[in-house]
């Protein structure tokens, strides 16, 4: 079973994201959320190593954090899957342990 | 499933109770279990009692005590973190001659150990806030 | 008379953060001083338009924003830089606002009496 | 030279509380003054009376408190910032009828006005913390 | 038993933070669980040598790390990466380390059943 | 009178100090302390960037904030001036405004 990366805040705030991908591996999960939703945003500073690592990890993003910040969903990059509260629960229980990149 | 959760953060500060809160509302909602709510470092700040907020604006204060009152969620602040950061324990309160009670409704204090009972209760430890 | 510039460089909906700036904003204008706002850095978020959280707890701060007009408040500058590259541009904007190049942005923090990060 | 002074980080989260402990000593022995030293967002907790850390440590608010006696230097915390996070202004708590007085030896809470105030008066204004 | 991973990602001198940190773990530890605590990141400062604050209220964490072995807590981990990017060999270190590689950090943190960061 | 800049995170956690170092200008001062002042270190992340800004402003570093994480003068980049807290506020007199880059 792999981790569960939480993401909270957004690559133009901290390293967490960057340091994240530095170390998620195959068959974990990142799941961004707050401001860490930005880095959802095809335009991100992280943008290219967001691509790489879609193609190992499954890449998440809280929709309703989404909505909040106004980004719709055709200005998130390809291959992240928006998600509910429910979809965060059901990801806390597909993967574990959980680790909160704050 | 069973999860425990961990808030870090002070009230006002982030996003981070109000996430641990929508996380806890959904769980509970599809049928699973929260072993308990533990508030350490600055999250300890979510048991004080008095937070008066303007009017336009919803205290989480009361929104944590609905989840107690509701589902009987156990919702413990960590009494070291607490009482570092000026909200003591009872006892402790009555020894230092305090009368009123600064412990929002639904909240205990209590000691670590209650964060690893939950540890090892839970299937899922989610820690959030900074 | 101060000149008062307030950077906001931090992401919206970091809890009551946005709303408490914004009195010490419109507090500075009530006593009739000099208000400027520079948007840098995730900022500009604040301004993104269509923020619309249907969680009526997470308040967006676009309303602040608008009313600050009420305040006398216009004058909103944002880097361009910091916009580019987080793929916006000025349209993507809840408010009409003037664009700073990152090479004037010394220049502007250094005619302030007062500057606060918020 | 006249400094004013604000902190936006809570006690014990950071160390932006004593740096700004420690530049305010300094600038005072230099000969300077601090026309004011205000508490802001998470800062307002700052002005908790209760904190009770373990014996070796040396709670901040003392040193505050300190300041304050030694040299007159005058300690506001921003009214809305504190009652909005449970630490109540005198003629409020009365009015919620809670009988301790909460506030640390020294502060004071008041209006943002004072914080426009202290930068009118001052030559340079310093912020510290988050 | 459990087996508990501790990730320190933040550096020294944040406030009470690794005081309360270390209150956890040594809980842990007196509970018979599995500990195991890997530094990551910035986290590596806290154990670089010669830490000395010579103001009293700025106190270092040195000494509880030092003190962990008295709780059993013998696995301390650090990534060869995080120092080496900072300039740091094991060397520099207060405390014996046990070295892991970047690429292996995602199986190390699968393989315990519940990670904290702190 | 240039600008006193305050960064107290290390390039590690935040963006702050890169935010920073893109807007200093000539004539300004920067101040690192509390975690800022690993960005003092020759291998610090942003080594490179801080050699360059070097030149046009003036950095400074914390002592006692270097002395505290056990950083000792040797381990300083070559052109960033050691201060005490009474340089620090020679520096607040010297400059201003004094923005605060948290």
């Amino acid at each position: 079973m792999g981790v569960l990366h939480l993401v909270n805040r957004s690559p133009g705030e901290t390293q967490a994201l960057a340091q994240c991908l530095d170390r998620a591996g195959e068959g974990d999960a990142i799941l961004l959320m707050q401001s860490g939703v930005y880095a959802a945003m095809k335009h991100s500073a992280l943008a290219s190593r967001m691509e790489q690592s879609i193609r190992k990890v499954n890449i998440h993003v809280l929709a309703p954090d989404l909505a909040a910040r106004g980004i719709a969903a055709e200005e998130v990059m390809k291959g992240i899957e928006l998600i509910s509260y429910e979809g965060f629960v059901n990801l806390s229980i597909s993967h574990g342990p959980i680790l909160s990149w704050n | 499933m069973k999860f425990a959760i961990q808030i870090n953060s002070a009230p006002w500060e982030s996003q981070a109770c109000e996430t641990a809160y929508q996380f806890s509302r959904a769980s509970l909602t599809m049928g699973h279990e929260i072993v308990r709510i533990f508030f350490y470092y600055e999250g300890a700040y979510n048991g004080l009692r008095w937070m008066s907020p303007p009017d336009d604006e919803n205290p989480l204060i009361r929104r944590w005590s609905e989840l107690a009152n509701e589902h009987g969620v156990d919702l413990t602040i960590c009494i070291s973190a607490a009482q570092r950061r000026g909200l003591l324990e009872q006892s402790e309160a009555k020894r230092l001659g305090k009368s009123d009670n600064d412990l929002a409704e639904g909240f205990r204090i209590a000691g670590l150990g209650l964060w690893v009972d939950a540890c090892l209760k839970a299937d899922r430890l989610l820690v959030f806030g900074a | 008379m101060k000149n008062f510039l307030f950077v906001m460089r931090q992401p919206p909906f970091q809890g009551s953060r946005i709303r408490e700036s914004m009195d010490m904003i419109m507090t500075v204008a009530a006593f009739d001083q000099c208000v400027k706002i520079l948007f840098l850095d995730d900022g500009v978020f604040l301004l993104k338009s269509n923020q619309n959280p249907d969680n009526p707890d997470l308040k967006t701060s676009t309303p602040l924003f608008a009313a600050l007009e009420l305040y006398d408040v216009e004058e909103l500058w944002v880097e361009g830089e910091s916009l580019a590259e987080r793929g916006l541009d000025p349209s993507h904007l809840i408010l009409p606002v003037r664009t700073l190049g990152r090479t004037e942005i010394a220049f502007f923090l250094a005619k302030a009496d007062i500057v606060v990060n918020c």
